[in-house]
């Protein structure tokens, strides 16, 4: 099982995008940061109860599912989209769901173009080997429109090809798009268009047939959620495992119930993994959201209860 | 001299004449302009197209070169003091970035304080080379080379130095075990080599390592594969399997030579199909189809497995090298050795081989020149080469973002210099040789 | 050497009065170094001239120059009337008038032995196909080796090679023949079948003028024999003049050296 | 013989298979082809359990699925909706067509350069030393990258062509641009029509233009030799390039009149050009680089190839009275092409499978449709992988046949 | 030709009843080209043979058979009662016992001369370096260039390149030595240091079995003239015997040729 792998190797192995800029991205020294970073090292620390027990290996997006799949990553967190042929044909299960993204394009604010619809005869920057190829196809058929792809082979490519005006307009996950246009040396002269043309779930990935294992990424990403709706963070974390009188944040953390010993886990494994970045709301606000550069706001990624999709099943 | 009858006048010069410079025009500067670039109309013509392509081509990039900037955190504030020193629309490099991340081209994310390992690895690489670059250095440094691939392992990875001892003492094993055999049967002798060193590192050599480490746990801090890349990784990669490369090339380069058909069959398609396909797909093989191939649960390092197929890679063409050094050898070695009563492997090893690698020396160098230059291909599964694994890592950095040509330029410079310099090696080798063979 | 004492009558034979080579006040530099220096030199028609001296000394260059396969800087050079300037006309004129053989043969490897021969008539010549071929057995049977015509020149001996090179400069055939070391890249036993060769050649009163070490084929056929050194004629005249009774100091020296082998 | 003795009839011992050389290669033969076999059954084995390990098979069915996804250049007609295995014909083509167009570029540069570069004019021989050096020097993956770059960043975008003063390069027939170069297309008002092969569609009248230009230069063939055998009767060779170049030409024009063949120049409307064909610069870029660099080594085996013919040679055609046009073409060039084309092809091998660098710019070509989104799409690595592999392999035992039967033509000649 | 005066003696030396080399029958195709018809040959111990005829003959292919640089498909080949069969261990043992020298020398040009010399005996015999080194001079000596120890062939004349080849086989004390034209690539001063060397080994007993042209050295040394014609031995007589009355009519017409010269 790979819980056993993990622990017998002291570390444990992420697949990841060597360069999306607030999700995954090294240091000059190769330390790495981000939003998919931070999810990884959640695990690490539900596991371990130490976040710097994982190695990072950069995947690309036509190497990702064949590394996980080979046992090469013990889990991936590559921005990659829950589809249900990925799902059921790759060998491969999700996790859930740790960012709600959706497909949208940013074109140059002087091309004058207000919406997708318009783009009818554009030549539009596209990562190969992504869910948003098929996206991209169906949606013009659909409209009647025609396009030129140019493909580009990371988003980094994307980018310079976007900018020195290769294409008219660069389509991958909002997300994407808008730590892109973050870094941009005028932001401004740069617009997303308003349409969404694809629901873009990306989560965490493990491989078929391991749910014990499966169900420990799962749940530490809903214990991530769950800790925010409850209001632990890692600032009060040791003050509510200690006198929390509220029955799901002990179980949560650990005093009371037995949830660890059901994963495999120790008790305060949802305490350890929270510990190490906080709970959702401080990652997101950590690595794009809107304090960042990247400037993300949360839309659907906030919780149920502020009208976002965010929704950690009970912990019970 | 008169027109008479020369049979007639014989003639004898009294006073030599002394030597004279050439008439005016015919010498000097102008002599020389009007010889090589004014000769003709047509080469008149080239000389004004080639100066005019040398004028455009420096007018272009030059103020870009000029008006480059060193000292920047950023690639905004780059053009902050391009625009302010040179007016709004200039250009210019922003060579900061290579002074901020030089290090990270150079070595990937080693960790900065243990740089010292690969730059005193190749250190090293050379004096193991020693024997090879010049024939004068002693030849007792050729076990010094033998060593050299542990060193060199255990110094870039580090870890326990049991680990390669336990490997290396493997090799020594199977020698040993060839060497008591030998005289007894000759022919049992190499099988039963194999057969030794492979039983110690399937059953004892873990083991051993791991009691030897919690006895005397020396060792180097180790280094994670993922921390390589840059032009260490491109190197580790390079030299692990041009050296690798070597038993195997010389292998395959005799069994294609070998009047045994299966032999031969099986050599040449090998050869001709890892010479058919991309290395490209080997690379793919490598990350995509090897987990398929070995038994389920076996998992190793992909910079490993990279090295596998590159190796394998590289064999392919050290054969066909090896296979011209071994046709250029005169039937006449083959059949004196034979005539002496050496058996074939005695043959190979002591007549043979010493001479046809000699002269494929040039050879080994160019597939090296350009396996070198094709680890920049390793990015396409992932790894941080230096080309564009490193640069695209520099600019998903917020402060580096929509940098191009320098650190492309900073790259390709210092492949040009490797692969230039190994060239021109090259060329003096076989110019050596070429003397040296007459 | 019963070849050459048979020939030793040629050199008796008449030489016309008609110049056919005549060289003025001629200077060539290969960059500062001065090759030839003042050389002046008039062959007649039919005259056979040796040419010899010391390695380096030019005479490569002097004969080299006559065919315009170098180019000289001052002085004058008229073969058969033309002079040879920078015009392309008379180069070609003076090439074709002119046949050369050299040291190592220069045969051409891709073409069998019969196309070596007939290749420059038909290009330069234009002579029918038929007709060439035709001429080239008659020098090849006169160089003695009809037999070898399909095969090529990697196929034949030294000996026989330089035979054939001497029949591919017959094919066009010039009124003037040169020779730059025609027997020094050949086996002893080769030379002698060379040697038999131009002296046939000689004896059908062809003009020459051979570059050679070969003494004994001087003394047999040359009319006159010009000794170089350090670019310029340093003596000219008849072989046994020359051989017995040297002039200059520096024939002296060569010749001893060239004798005492 | 009357003495002959009977030898006595040897009895086979075990000992014999490894010291009689009659059985000894058998028996190292058997070894090593049970080793093989045994380490092929190895890896099938393995193979089969990992499949089963992951749920999956091993199936080619994919290749009949719906693709779904768009390529931008296809020679062959191509939409979302076609199957993978379509996909793959057209990476396929794609694959092709920058070899062959590339391998022509490199072969044009590579001449030129390995010619110029033993040229007497000091400063064009040093800059064409530069280039070679230069670009065998770098990695052809840097070259790809940085004409990509210059394509995308140092070019104008198509907007910039509106109006008078942005005109195309060569009376705007071209235009360079930082999303493709516009070329002009062919129009053709009267053609023939195509004929549907299933596979893909036949052009009638490009095959008309075809067959009239081989007809043509078969004529001229014909007309070439019958010139060389007037001039091996009389010696002079008919003036003959005239009537050549009607023969090769009237039919064309005549046909391509016929058909009203024009040229359709590239226009700016909105954004972008029309009318013309836009080239990718992805294209572009892979064919400059792979020319170039592949170029560099070929200048290297022209030069290699021009230096192995002596200088014997030509001055010994000079002394005959050969003009230096003919000594070239009937001395020197005969022997530098035995030299040069065996090297040459294993360029033009390398550059076809350099060309599977296309990943680099996202070009879709074999690698790109079948190796990379297909792939991708699919999840089935193993047989992808292979098949790319096959695919690759039979391109180059291909070319590799081509030279042998070229190598083997040209010793024939030499014996 | 002094030496070989000096040696005639050696051929009236005693030749042992012992039978070195024992040829029945044998034949040899090259695919379908029938090399060697038939050839029978017996030779004692200290028996010196000369084997002779024109090119192609198949002398060379005889003497490579008898230590299998060439297989033979019919009859039997002993040697020192080791029959060469297919089995790889007589094959060594014969081997061992016979020396060879070629008509290139085919040197080590990788290793010095000592080196040449030894290389066979530490590996095959494994005899101790020392040892070996110390018998390998023994044997330069004998051969006259014992202070050449140290240099590397290439550095050395053919002569001397010869003599090397010729104690780098002794130094396996073969009790056999075969020689293929081992004169026939050297320039005429070398010959004799070679032919010499040859002599001194006759004297000593050695059994040889030499193809040469050299007739002096026939004379001189052998017990016998093996004359080959079209892969037949045709007569087969003492040297005496063979020069001055050969008995058929393909080895006068042999001789007349190889006298003639
Ligand atoms: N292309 C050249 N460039 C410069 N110097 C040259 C060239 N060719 C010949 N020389 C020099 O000119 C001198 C005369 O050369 P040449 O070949 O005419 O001598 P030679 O008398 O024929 O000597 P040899 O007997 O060795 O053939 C020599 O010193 C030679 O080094
Ligand atoms: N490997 C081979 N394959 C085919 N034929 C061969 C081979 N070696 C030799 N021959 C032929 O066998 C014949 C005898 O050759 P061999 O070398 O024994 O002649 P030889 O008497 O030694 O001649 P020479 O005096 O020229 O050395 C020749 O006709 C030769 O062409
Ligand atoms: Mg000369
Ligand atoms: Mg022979």
């Amino acid at each position: 099982a790979t819980l056993d792998d993990v622990k017998a190797r002291g570390e444990l192995i992420c697949g990841v995008n060597p360069g999306l800029t607030g999700f995954a991205a090294p240091d000059a020294s190769g330390n790495w940061s981000g939003f998919d970073i931070s999810l990884c090292r959640a695990i690490a620390g539900a596991v371990f109860g130490d976040g710097n027990k994982v190695r990072f290996v950069p995947t690309t997006s036509e190497t990702r599912f064949t590394a996980l799949a080979s046992g090469e990553v013990d889990v991936l967190v590559r921005n990659s989209t829950w589809t249900f042929s990925r799902d059921a044909d790759l060998g491969l299960d999700f996790a859930g769901v740790n960012y709600y993204d959706g497909q949208g394009f940013m074109v140059h604010q002087d091309l004058g173009v207000t919406s997708a619809k318009e783009l009818d005869g554009a030549t539009i920057c596209i990562q190969t080997g992504t869910t948003t190829e098929l996206n991209l196809a169906d949606y013009f058929a659909v409209n009647g429109m025609s396009y030129t792809p140019v493909a580009v082979q990371s988003n980094a490519e994307g980018e310079q090809q976007y900018l020195a005006g290769a294409c008219d307009a660069y389509t991958t996950d909002a997300s994407g798009l808008a730590a892109t246009r973050a870094a941009f040396a005028t932001p401004a002269d740069h617009i997303i268009l308003p349409e969404i043309i694809s629901k873009e779930p990306l989560g965490p990935a493990t491989r078929q047939g391991d749910s014990q294992w499966n169900d420990i990424v799962r749940w530490t990403l809903n214990a991530l959620v769950a800790a925010e709706e409850y209001g632990v963070t890692s600032a009060n974390i040791e003050e509510l495992s200690a006198s929390s009188q509220n029955p799901e944040v002990r179980r949560l953390l650990g005093t009371e119930g037995t949830l660890g010993e059901m994963l495999g886990l120790d008790a305060d494994w949802a305490a350890n993994a929270i510990s190490v970045g906080g709970n959702y709301g401080e990652i997101f606000a950590a690595t794009i959201g809107e304090q960042t550069p990247i400037g993300l706001a949360r839309g659907l990624n906030a919780q149920w209860t502020q009208g976002g999709l965010l929704y950690a099943p009970p912990f019970r | 001299m008169s027109d008479t009858h020369a049979q007639t006048v014989p003639f004898v010069r009294d006073t030599m004449l002394s030597e004279a410079p050439p008439p005016a025009g015919q010498a000097g500067a102008v002599r020389w302009l009007r010889e090589n670039l004014f000769a003709g109309w047509l080469n008149t013509v080239l000389t004004v197209l080639g100066l005019v392509a040398v004028f455009f081509l420096l007018r272009g990039l030059l103020p870009w070169f000029l008006h480059g900037v060193w000292n920047a955190q950023t690639l905004g504030e780059c053009r902050q003091i391009i625009a302010e020193r040179w007016g709004p629309d200039a250009t210019g490099a922003c060579w900061a970035v290579i002074r901020d991340r030089w290090t990270q081209f150079l070595f990937g994310f080693y960790p900065s304080e243990l740089y010292w390992r690969p730059v005193l690895a190749l250190v090293l690489l050379f004096v193991a080379l020693a024997p090879v670059l010049f024939p004068a250095v002693p030849r007792r440094l050729t076990l010094f080379s033998l060593l050299y691939p542990f060193v060199g392992f255990w110094l870039l990875w580090g870890g326990s130095i049991w680990q390669p001892v336990m490997v290396l003492l493997g090799f020594v094993l199977g020698y040993g075990a060839w060497r008591l055999l030998r005289d007894r049967a000759p022919l049992l002798a190499p099988f039963a080599g194999v057969v030794v060193a492979l039983l110690w590192w399937l059953v004892l050599c873990g083991p051993l390592r791991d009691l030897f480490a919690s006895i005397l746990p020396i060792g180097l801090e180790s280094v994670r594969s993922d921390r390589f890349g840059g032009f260490v990784l491109s190197l580790t990669i390079g030299v692990a399997a041009i050296t690798l490369s070597l038993p195997m090339g010389i292998a395959l380069a005799l069994a294609r030579r070998s009047d045994m058909f299966l032999i031969k069959t099986l050599s040449v398609c090998f050869i001709e199909f890892i010479r058919g396909v991309p290395l490209i797909t080997l690379l793919f093989t490598a990350s995509l189809l090897l987990n398929y191939f070995l038994p389920p649960g076996t998992n190793f390092d992909i910079i490993l497995r990279v090295i596998i197929m590159v190796t394998l890679f590289a064999a392919a063409y050290i054969a066909e090298v090896v296979r011209g050094g071994l046709a250029a050898l005169p039937r006449g070695q083959y059949e004196a050795a034979d005539a002496l009563g050496l058996n074939y492997m005695q043959a190979q090893r002591l007549i043979v081989l010493p001479q046809a690698l000699k002269i494929s020396i040039p050879g080994i160098v160019s597939t090296f020149i350009g396996l070198f230059k094709d680890t920049t291909l390793v990015i396409f599964v992932g790894l941080l080469d230096p080309l564009k694994g490193i640069t695209d890592a520099v600019r998903a950095s917020t402060d580096w973002k929509g940098i191009y040509w320098e650190p492309y330029i900073f790259v390709g410079t210092i492949f040009f210099l490797f692969c230039f310099g190994m060239s021109r090696y090259s060329m003096h080798l076989e110019r050596r040789l070429k003397r040296e063979h007459r | 050497m019963e070849t050459i004492e048979r020939a030793v009558d040629t050199r008796h034979m008449q030489v016309g009065e008609e110049i056919a080579i005549q060289i003025r006040g001629m200077n060539k530099w290969y960059g500062q170094f001065h090759v030839l220096r003042d050389v002046n030199l008039t062959v007649h028609r039919g005259e056979r001239i040796v040419v010899c001296g010391p390695s380096g000394s030019g005479k490569s260059t002097l004969i080299r120059c006559i065919n315009r396969l170098e180019e000289h800087q001052a002085g004058q050079i008229i073969v058969d009337g033309t002079e040879l300037t920078s015009d392309l006309k008379n180069i070609d004129t003076v090439r074709s008038e002119v046949g050369m053989v050299f040291q190592h043969f220069n045969l051409f490897p891709h073409l069998t032995i019969l196309e070596n021969c007939t290749l420059a008539p038909i290009w330069v010549r234009k002579v029918p196909k038929a007709e060439a071929e035709e001429t080239a057995m008659h020098f090849l049977r006169k160089v003695k080796i009809p037999d070898q015509a399909n095969k090529y020149p990697g196929q034949l001996s030294g000996g026989q090679q330089q035979r054939v090179a001497i029949a591919r400069s017959l094919c066009m055939k010039p009124r003037i023949m040169l020779f730059d070391e025609p027997t020094s890249a050949l086996d002893p036993e080769m030379i002698k079948e060379v040697l038999d060769t131009m002296i046939s050649l000689a004896e059908e009163g062809m003009t020459m003028i051979c570059v050679t070490h070969e003494m004994g084929f001087a003394q047999a056929v040359a009319n006159r024999v010009v000794f170089m050194d350090q670019g310029q004629i340093v003596e000219q005249n008849t072989p046994t003049e020359f051989f017995n009774n040297p002039q200059s100091e520096r024939s002296r020296m060569f010749l001893s050296q060239i004798l005492g082998h | 013989m009357a003495d002959a003795v009977e030898k006595p009839k040897e009895s086979f011992r075990l000992s014999m298979l490894i010291y009689d050389t009659r059985y000894r290669s058998m028996t190292i033969q058997l070894v090593v082809f049970a080793l093989f076999v045994a380490i092929a059954a190895w890896l099938v084995d393995n193979t089969v359990r990992n499949l089963a390990a992951l749920g999956k098979d091993f199936d080619f069915g994919f290749l009949s699925v719906r693709a779904g996804y768009d390529i931008a250049q296809r020679l062959v007609p191509y939409t979302q909706d076609s199957t993978h295995l379509r996909a793959l014909i057209v990476g396929l083509m794609n694959t092709l067509l920058i070899a062959v167009m590339g391998c022509a570029l490199a072969t044009v540069v590579g001449i030129a350069v390995g010619v110029l570069r033993l040229s007497s004019n000091w400063l064009v021989a040093r800059l064409m030393t530069v280039y070679v050096e230069m670009f065998r020097n770098v990695p052809i993956l840097l070259w790809i990258l940085l004409f990509y770059t210059v394509f995308t960043e140092a070019s104008p975008a198509p907007s910039v062509f509106r109006g008078d003063e942005g005109r195309g390069l060569l009376f705007g027939l071209f235009a360079v641009t930082n999303r493709y170069t516009a070329i002009p297309a062919i129009g053709v008002d009267n053609g023939f029509g195509s004929l549907d092969l299933g596979l893909f569609p036949v052009n009638l009248s490009l095959l008309a233009v075809v067959v009239v230009l081989a007809i043509s230069l078969f004529v001229r063939s014909r007309l070439n030799r019958h010139a060389a055998a007037i001039q091996a009767e009389t010696g002079r060779r008919p003036v003959t390039w005239w009537k050549s170049l009607l023969i090769v030409v009237l039919p064309l024009v005549i046909l391509l009149w016929v058909m009203g063949v024009h040229l359709l120049v590239p226009t700016i409307s909105g954004f972008n050009f029309t009318g013309g064909v836009n080239v990718p610069n992805s294209f572009m870029a892979l064919w400059l680089a792979l020319s170039l660099y592949t170029g560099a080594f070929i200048a290297e085996i022209v030069r290699a190839g021009i230096l192995a013919v002596s200088r014997g040679q030509s001055e010994a055609a000079f002394a005959l009275g050969l003009r230096p046009g003919r000594t070239m073409s009937l001395v020197i060039l005969p022997q530098a092409l035995r030299v040069i084309i065996p090297p040459l092809i294993s360029q033009f091998l390398n550059l076809t499978k350099n060309s599977s660098l296309a990943i680099a710019v996202g070009y879709l070509d074999l690698r790109g449709t079948l190796g990379g989104i297909t792939l991708n799409q699919t999840g089935r690595e193993l047989e992808c992988v292979l098949l790319m592999m096959l695919i690759y392999l039979a391109i180059s035992l291909v070319i590799s046949a081509v030279m042998n039967v070229y190598n083997s033509r040209v010793r024939l000649k030499e014996r």
